[in-house]
């Protein structure tokens, strides 16, 4: 019981977490809107790189940058990653939105349902 | 020049005709010349390699080896240069019966016709010379490929209709069963080799081996097996020399070939025997036999009752192939020689009369004999030897092939035998019997102002000579008896 | 001195021309340079394998930072495989392309494709030669973002929706993938490949590692088109130019598969992956189910490039089948196969190229007869269609035997059955090809064709060539196959 | 010392922390858009700049407070120009302001 | 415990503008709320002593990405179409993903837990090694720069990806100078404070790029924030201006230039005979080569980021509407 409740008390925020993913998710593959959809998917990223971030805390640690006083750090790595991974994100959404740019040019419309009718008459 | 290269020449040489062939397609009469002289030379070298096969001897080609254990090689041994020369010599006179034939006819692409029949030649030669399982699966696909152009040569809906059906059935069955049937055979044994006494004994169970005797009979879609022989019949829109040389010689018996050399050299006869399933594929064999006749019987197309007469004769062949016994084997491979001549002849009757008179009903072709009497006396050689009347040679295949049922006590072959030749006799009796007998109805004058049509030379000439060869081999059979007994007794 | 450097310089020699290709003025300049570096790539790539071949796996550690701290380049045969793979497929890409691209796409452009193609190329061989798992991220994302745009750079508006359709799909796969690594690194406290490979067993039992197991095999599955996540591919294989359908066919799907072999060998360990999760059986099963399946769909499309993209679903199919089984035999079915139908699929798209440079359309309903005007174009998809129904003498018929072979040694013979059907509908939607091309009369439209320039012809019949010679004697892909099979299963030398 | 500065930030900081809610409570309750602006100026001037007062004051004099003056100025030059825009913008786009006409 | 207690708070905002992202319909508001979003996240990371990362979150994700949305929106339309069929399907994968990962946290150690394996094993050495080897206190540059100074090479390849992307799909078209609607020429206001805040944000961003060794910032913070100065340029006074202090020749070299330094350091590296990216042997005390070569490279990073930035932006807005 108490282990249980401790890990409740441990993991709760990891739960968060994921229930925010799992709301970008949804958003992506559920809305018919393109650029609902690429915001979902920005959602979905900007998510993971809180788990990402909240995994690297430590109790009572401090941002990891050497300085006299601080004894312990936050682990660095996956500070390093998810600054990969937040630029690999912006590099993602702004091709996607130039694509949406590009379809609603040729398409007169944004939204995938009406897409796929246009493409199915042609 | 030495064997290895004869051997490769007896391959390549058709295969590469059809260059020159088509690089001459403006000019007609050079053309034809290729043709003739490629058939020709065909012929003689296939000759050339006649004797040593008789001295014993086996000349044989490594061509490249894929993978390992894995060849494209050949090796010329009794039953294939037995298959090779009847090609070799029928392709010699096919060509001289289409030359008559598709110019009397003003087909169209004769160019492709002549580059296509090259091409299925080749590959009926690299059937006869494969030394292994896979050379022979390669040549034998490359030989339905080739030979579809020329079933669809029309290029109508029909016949494209009809080319669907005949890829369908050979590809679908050699590809769905032989390959299989040829990789699971690699699995067991790690080779498909052809060898005296056959691979697989002492490596499968006879129950398995039963289950491969299956995929491997009914995987020859060329053979013509109830229930994988409609193709037969639907490939007869093609032109009658494509019908006479492929459907009664090259394709069809492509087939029954690949049966024997399974039965004898991937099984081996002796281990066959143990096999319980063979029996019943003699039943299906003689099945085959029986209806093919009955529904020969019924057929007013003069082309399609011989089509399905073929049907009929090719499981005589397979039904020899399974009695599992010497004279069986020799029976099987003499009637492959002595059907082909007389179905050739049969076919180029009916091609001439299509020609000349433009008839393909019987029912039409009452007093056909009294204008053309020199065709319509082939035809009744050719008649004659389906049944098995001497003197033709169909007396002498099917003799055997009652000493071979009746030396291992299978009466009920015997009888199916004895049945189906009355069968014979009754659908092609009523064709001569008219031909000769009947009056001929129609326009009276019109019958009158040609009565002396026969057909053109080329065609007459080459019916001449398969008539001429088809009672010559009731008096000389020596030499395909010696290549089959020789192979029969190959084992001792 | 150079040789020390390989495995970087396989990656670096693209990596910087790309840039540079981008400054060029005249798109003849950036065309000529994009040819110069592929081949150069190529012979990289060769020299690599060499080595590689003499000494076995070969480390490199960028930075000179030791592993696990730094991030580390470590090369084997089953990278080797896939290195040659890419470099040849980009080498005899290249000189197609001038033609067939500045046919497709506007002048201005012509640039941007080929920066965007040296991309490419940097990212796919990234992914094969990096030992760590996280660079292998950033990798596939240089690869993905810019076959997004080879794609979208296709003629007509639904290029555009079936790159924005990739890409979506795409992300949600790498995202996946990027969670997976995560939990991973999570549960060991690091990212290089051999090290996770070493720490993975202590707690191979906790759920983590299975739910990580589970997001890396589901995004990597969504990037190699696995059966029932392909749906991006048909639309992006059809609308992309000729070239890139060619190249990304070749390469793409095929590192994707190599990602999930490097996953479940290396990171993983076949007795996690195979008994602890049983992704063996149900790889199997979506193969299986995959083949039938698109090899059916493949058989009533119309459009040529459509019916190709089904059947490389159905071909990724036997690959995995391969994979799934977990044996030697099987991955070096699956690798064979790899190897060959890279080729053949290259050489089949190349073909379609030819015919939509002149034809302007690859429906069948356009190519009645196109046989006689484009003979050799025409012969050569045949070619390639008879090694894809794995027909004997092609390269094609190699790896369906050795999957069939491997098939029946474990005893799986209904699967053997089932690949012979695939082959039978394989060798229908070829005929139907082959019968509209040869045995239909050509319209007016098609009399006019001529046949397609030798710039197209020739690099399309070298990769014919290539299929033919492996078919004839394949002792080199099955040695390379098979010694990568083997490092992967863990019976080779480390 | 030390604590009357404490306690005077704290002040600062309750006392911004108060403006802030103001604010947020007018973006609510206020009719339109106009008269909204004005609540959102005030938690983001008078609101932001008592909480920087009361940091600066937890800083003393340090490299901190140097930053938070900085931001202060930012702060004091951005939040009206932004407010400033938005009614510009608003009277562009034609945007009329509710007007009690009641009789009084 | 406070720090748990902002924590949750943040946390809590996050789950109700993810809620309201997906249940609203204008696409304006979403786009604010995404920005809000990562804003708030941001502040999470800050949170999580994770200051760099909130950095660059700060800037890409609440700055340049929803100007990028801004502009499509504005280009595209606002309101969203409800979708035709019931999203059962969606809703059953989100789900079963869903719980899939709640089942894998079961057994991952506890938030913050200084025992889980992450902080024994590899990370600890990136603390000690730091100082002594590479002299650098911000761990995080040490760590992105140099011992993974190769994933970060491939990061500022897939912005130069995106950068060419972009460009092959929307291309640029210089406008005129002063070519913008006559409404913003009225905003003087706007127009003074521009001016007045322009130099200084190029000013924060060179302290960002070059402080990024001691504090958080670096290439990628600098280069987004270079980018911003402009963009506010330009959209107080008209693309067409901006154009001509920053042309898109002068970009795409830029865009160049970046990644060719960047390589560049690791290809001298490699001919001074050391491993590619090597920076200890630039120079003869390993310690100074090691802030020799990440000083060259974030300043690389920083070009490389600046231009791409900019040359999306031009792409966006020069589309016609």
């Amino acid at each position: 019981m108490h282990d249980m409740m401790h890990g409740v008390l441990g993991l709760y925020n990891y739960w968060i977490v994921i229930i925010l993913m799992m709301t970008g998710f949804y958003t992506v593959i559920a809305r018919p809107n393109l650029v609902k959809k690429i915001i979902g998917l920005f959602i979905f990223q900007t998510s993971v790189f809180i788990l990402f971030i909240s995994m690297a805390k430590i109790e009572g640690g401090t941002a990891p940058i050497i300085s006299e006083g601080a004894r312990i750090y936050s682990n660095p790595l996956p500070h390093v990653l998810i600054l990969t991974a937040i630029v690999v994100s912006l590099a993602t959404t702004a091709l996607a939105l130039a694509l949406v740019i590009r379809i609603r040019e040729a398409y007169g419309t944004i939204d995938e349902d009406d897409i796929h009718v246009q493409d199915e008459a042609a | 020049m030495n064997t290895e290269t004869t051997v490769l020449a007896c391959i390549a040489l058709p295969l590469l005709a059809p260059a020159l062939i088509t690089a001459l397609h403006r000019w007609p009469n050079p053309r034809e010349t290729v043709t003739l002289l490629t058939s020709t030379c065909l012929f003689l070298l296939v000759y050339s390699l006649l004797d040593e096969v008789l001295q014993g001897m086996r000349p044989t080609l490594d061509l490249v080896e894929p993978l390992p254990g894995l060849k494209i090689s050949f090796e010329v041994e009794p039953l294939g240069m037995l298959f090779a020369l009847l090609a070799s010599f029928l392709w010699v006179v096919t060509s001289v019966y289409s030359i008559g034939y598709m110019r009397s006819h003003h087909e169209w692409r004769q160019t492709s016709y002549y580059s296509y029949f090259a091409v299925a030649l080749g590959s009926v030669m690299g059937i006869a010379f494969a030394a292994n399982l896979l050379t022979l699966f390669i040549f034998y696909e490359l030989l339905t490929l080739s030979t579809y152009p020329l079933v669809t040569h029309a290029g109508d809906n029909a016949a494209r209709n009809a080319g669907r059906m005949y890829l369908g059935y050979l590809l679908g069955t050699s590809v769905m069963m032989l390959s299989l049937a040829l990789i699971w055979t690699w699995a067991l044994t790690g080779t498909l080799d052809f060898r005296t006494g056959g691979i697989l004994e002492g490596a499968v169970t006879p129950g398995m081996s039963g289950i491969l005797l299956i995929l491997f009979i009914f995987g020859i879609g060329k053979a013509a097996i109830i229930p994988f022989h409609l193709w037969l019949p639907a490939a007869m829109v093609a032109p009658t020399p494509v019908s006479a040389l492929l459907h009664a010689v090259a394709v069809v018996k492509a087939g029954v070939f690949t049966v024997l050399k399974i039965v004898i050299y991937i099984f081996g006869v002796d281990f066959l025997a143990e096999i319980p399933t063979t029996q019943w594929l003699m039943y299906v064999a003689a099945v085959t036999i029986l209806i093919a006749s009955l529904v020969a019987l019924r057929q007013d197309n003069l082309k399609l009752r011989l089509a399905w007469s073929t049907i009929s004769q090719l499981s005589y062949i397979v039904l020899c192939a399974l009695l599992v016994t010497p004279l069986g084997i020799v029976g099987g491979g003499m009637h492959i020689v002595m059907h082909a001549f007389a179905k050739i002849t049969l076919f180029f009757c009916a091609g001439a009369i299509m020609v000349t008179r433009h008839k393909t009903q019987i029912s039409e072709m009452g007093g056909i004999g009294r204008q053309m009497p020199w065709t319509m006396a082939a035809f009744t050689v050719g008649a004659f030897s389906m049944i098995g009347i001497p003197p033709t040679a169909g007396f002498i295949s099917k003799w055997y092939i009652l000493l071979g049922a009746i030396e291992v006590q299978q009466m009920f072959a015997a009888g199916v035998i004895i049945l189906s030749t009355l069968l014979n006799a009754a659908y092609f009796l009523p064709v001569v019997y008219a031909a000769f007998f009947r009056a001929p109805e129609g326009n009276p004058e019109y019958e009158i102002r040609d009565a002396r049509g026969e057909a053109p030379l080329a065609i007459l000439l080459a019916i001449t000579v398969t008539a001429t060869g088809t009672v010559v081999l009731f008096f000389f059979p020596g030499l395909p008896f010696d290549l089959a007994s020789q192979l029969a007794g190959g084992r001792e | 001195m150079l040789s020390a450097h390989l495995p970087a310089l396989q990656v670096i020699v693209p990596l910087v021309s790309a840039p540079v290709c981008l400054l060029l003025r005249n798109p003849r300049h950036a065309w000529a340079f994009a040819l110069a570096v592929s081949w150069v790539t190529l012979a990289v790539a060769i020299n690599l394998a060499v080595q590689v071949h003499a000494s076995g796996t070969t480390s490199y550690a960028l930075g000179a930072w030791a592993v696990p701290w730094g991030i580390e380049y470590r090369v084997d045969m089953a990278s080797v495989l896939m290195i040659l793979i890419i470099t040849t497929i980009g080498a005899i890409v290249m000189p197609y392309s001038w033609r067939s691209i500045g046919h497709e796409i506007d002048k201005k452009h012509l640039q941007l494709f080929y920066t965007c193609y040296l991309l490419c190329l940097t990212g796919l061989l990234g992914i094969v030669v990096t030992g760590d798992a996280f660079n292998l991220f950033v990798f596939l994302e240089i690869s993905s973002l810019s076959s997004y745009v080879l794609i979208s750079l296709g003629s007509g508006r639904r290029a555009l929706t079936a790159a924005l359709q990739y890409l979506v799909m795409g992300t949600i796969g790498a995202t996946f993938i990027l969670i997976g690594i995560g939990l991973l690194y999570m549960m060991t406290g690091t990212l290089n490949m051999a090290d996770l490979s070493q720490r993975l067993p202590v707690n191979a039992d906790s759920r983590t590692i299975r739910v990580a197991f589970a997001f890396v095999t589901v995004g990597v599955s969504i990037k190699l088109a696995l059966f029932p996540l392909h749906l991006w591919l048909p639309n992006a294989y059809t609308y992309a130019p000729s070239v890139v359908s060619a190249f990304i066919a070749a390469t793409a799907t095929k590192t994707g598969i190599y990602i999930l072999l490097r996953f479940f060998f290396t990171v993983f360990g076949i007795s996690f992956s195979f008994e602890a999760m049983h992704v063996g059986e149900i790889l199997m099963l979506l193969a299986s189910v995959a083949i039938l399946v698109t090899s059916l769909v493949a058989v009533f499309q119309d459009n040529v490039k459509r019916m190709l993209a089904y059947s490389s679903i159905g071909h990724i199919g036997y690959m995995i089948l391969g994979i799934g089984m977990a044996t030697t035999a099987g991955v070096t079915a699956g690798m064979v196969h790899l190897f060959n139908h890279a080729i053949i699929k290259g050489s089949l798209f190349l073909a379609m190229g030819c015919i939509f440079l002149r034809l302007g359309s690859v429906e069948l309903s356009d190519m009645h007869g196109i046989a006689r005007q484009m003979p050799w174009t025409m012969a050569a998809f045949v070619t390639g269609g008879l090694s894809l129904i794995g027909i004997p003498l092609t390269a094609g018929f190699i790896s369906k035997w050795y999957l069939v072979n491997a098939v029946l040694s474990i005893g799986y013979w209904p699967l053997a059955v089932l690949i012979l059907v695939s082959s039978l509908l394989g060798l229908i939607y070829i005929w139907r090809v082959v019968e509209t091309a040869y045995f239909q009369m050509p319209g007016y439209k098609i009399r006019k064709l001529s046949e397609a320039p030798a710039a197209l012809l020739v690099p399309t019949w070298l990769l014919i060539g290539t299929n033919l010679y492996f078919g004839v004697n394949a002792g080199l892909v099955t040695d390379i196959a098979g010694q990568g099979a083997a490092v992967l299963i863990g019976q080779g030398v480390p | 010392m030390g604590t009357v500065v404490h306690i005077l930030s704290w002040i600062c900081l309750t006392g911004g922390a108060c403006f802030v809610l103001v604010g947020a409570i007018g973006v609510l309750r206020l009719p339109d858009f106009y008269t909204r602006l004005h609540a959102v100026s005030v938690s983001d001037t008078m609101g932001a700049g008592l909480v920087l007062a009361g940091l600066m004051l937890q800083g003393g004099l340090s490299m901190v407070t140097v930053k938070l003056v900085l931001i202060f100025y930012f702060m004091i030059f951005t939040g009206p120009t932004a407010t400033h825009a938005l009614a510009e913008a608003a009277l562009q786009a034609k945007l009329k302001p509710v007007v009690d006409d009641r009789e009084p | 415990m406070e720090e748990h207690l902002i924590n949750n708070v943040l946390l809590g905002l996050l789950m109700m503008t993810g809620f309201a992202i997906v249940r609203m319909k204008s696409l304006l508001a979403v786009t604010m709320l995404t920005s809000i979003y990562s804003l708030l996240s941001a502040s999470l990371f800050v949170v999580l002593d994770a200051v760099d990362v909130a950095l660059t979150e700060a800037a890409i994700g609440a700055g340049i990405s929803t100007i990028l949305l801004l502009a499509t929106v504005a280009r595209t339309t606002d309101e969203e179409k409800a979708p035709r069929h019931k999203p059962l399907l969606p809703l059953f994968v989100v789900v079963a993903t869903g719980a899939a990962l709640i089942y894998g946290t079961l057994d991952m150690p506890n938030y913050g837990d200084p025992m889980a394996p992450i902080h024994l094993h590899v990370a600890p050495t990136y603390l000690h090694v730091t100082p002594e080897e590479i002299g650098v206190p911000n761990v995080v540059t040490s760590v992105l720069a140099s011992f993974r100074g190769y994933d970060t090479l491939g990061e500022v390849t897939v912005i130069f990806t995106a950068g060419a992307g972009v460009l092959a799909l929307l291309g640029y078209r210089t406008r005129r100078r002063n070519s913008q609607d006559p409404e913003i020429r009225k905003m003087v206001v706007l127009r003074v404070i521009t001016k007045l805040f322009f130099p200084l944000i190029l000013l924060f961003a060179l302290y960002v790029q070059f402080h990024g060794d001691y504090g958080p910032g670096g290439g990628f913070q600098a280069g987004v924030i270079f980018a911003t100065g402009f963009i506010l340029y330009a959209l107080a006074y008209g693309l067409g201006n901006v154009q001509r202090i920053i042309p898109y020749r002068t970009l795409r070299i830029m865009m160049v230039a970046g990644v060719l330094i960047y390589i560049g350091v690791g290809i001298e590296s490699m001919l001074l005979g050391g491993k590619f990216l090597e920076y200890r042997i630039l120079a003869d005390d390993p310690v100074t080569g090691q802030h020799l070569g990440i000083m060259l490279i974030e300043l690389g990073v920083g070009i490389t980021v600046a231009a791409v930035i900019l040359i999306i932006y031009y792409g966006f807005v020069s589309r016609r509407h």
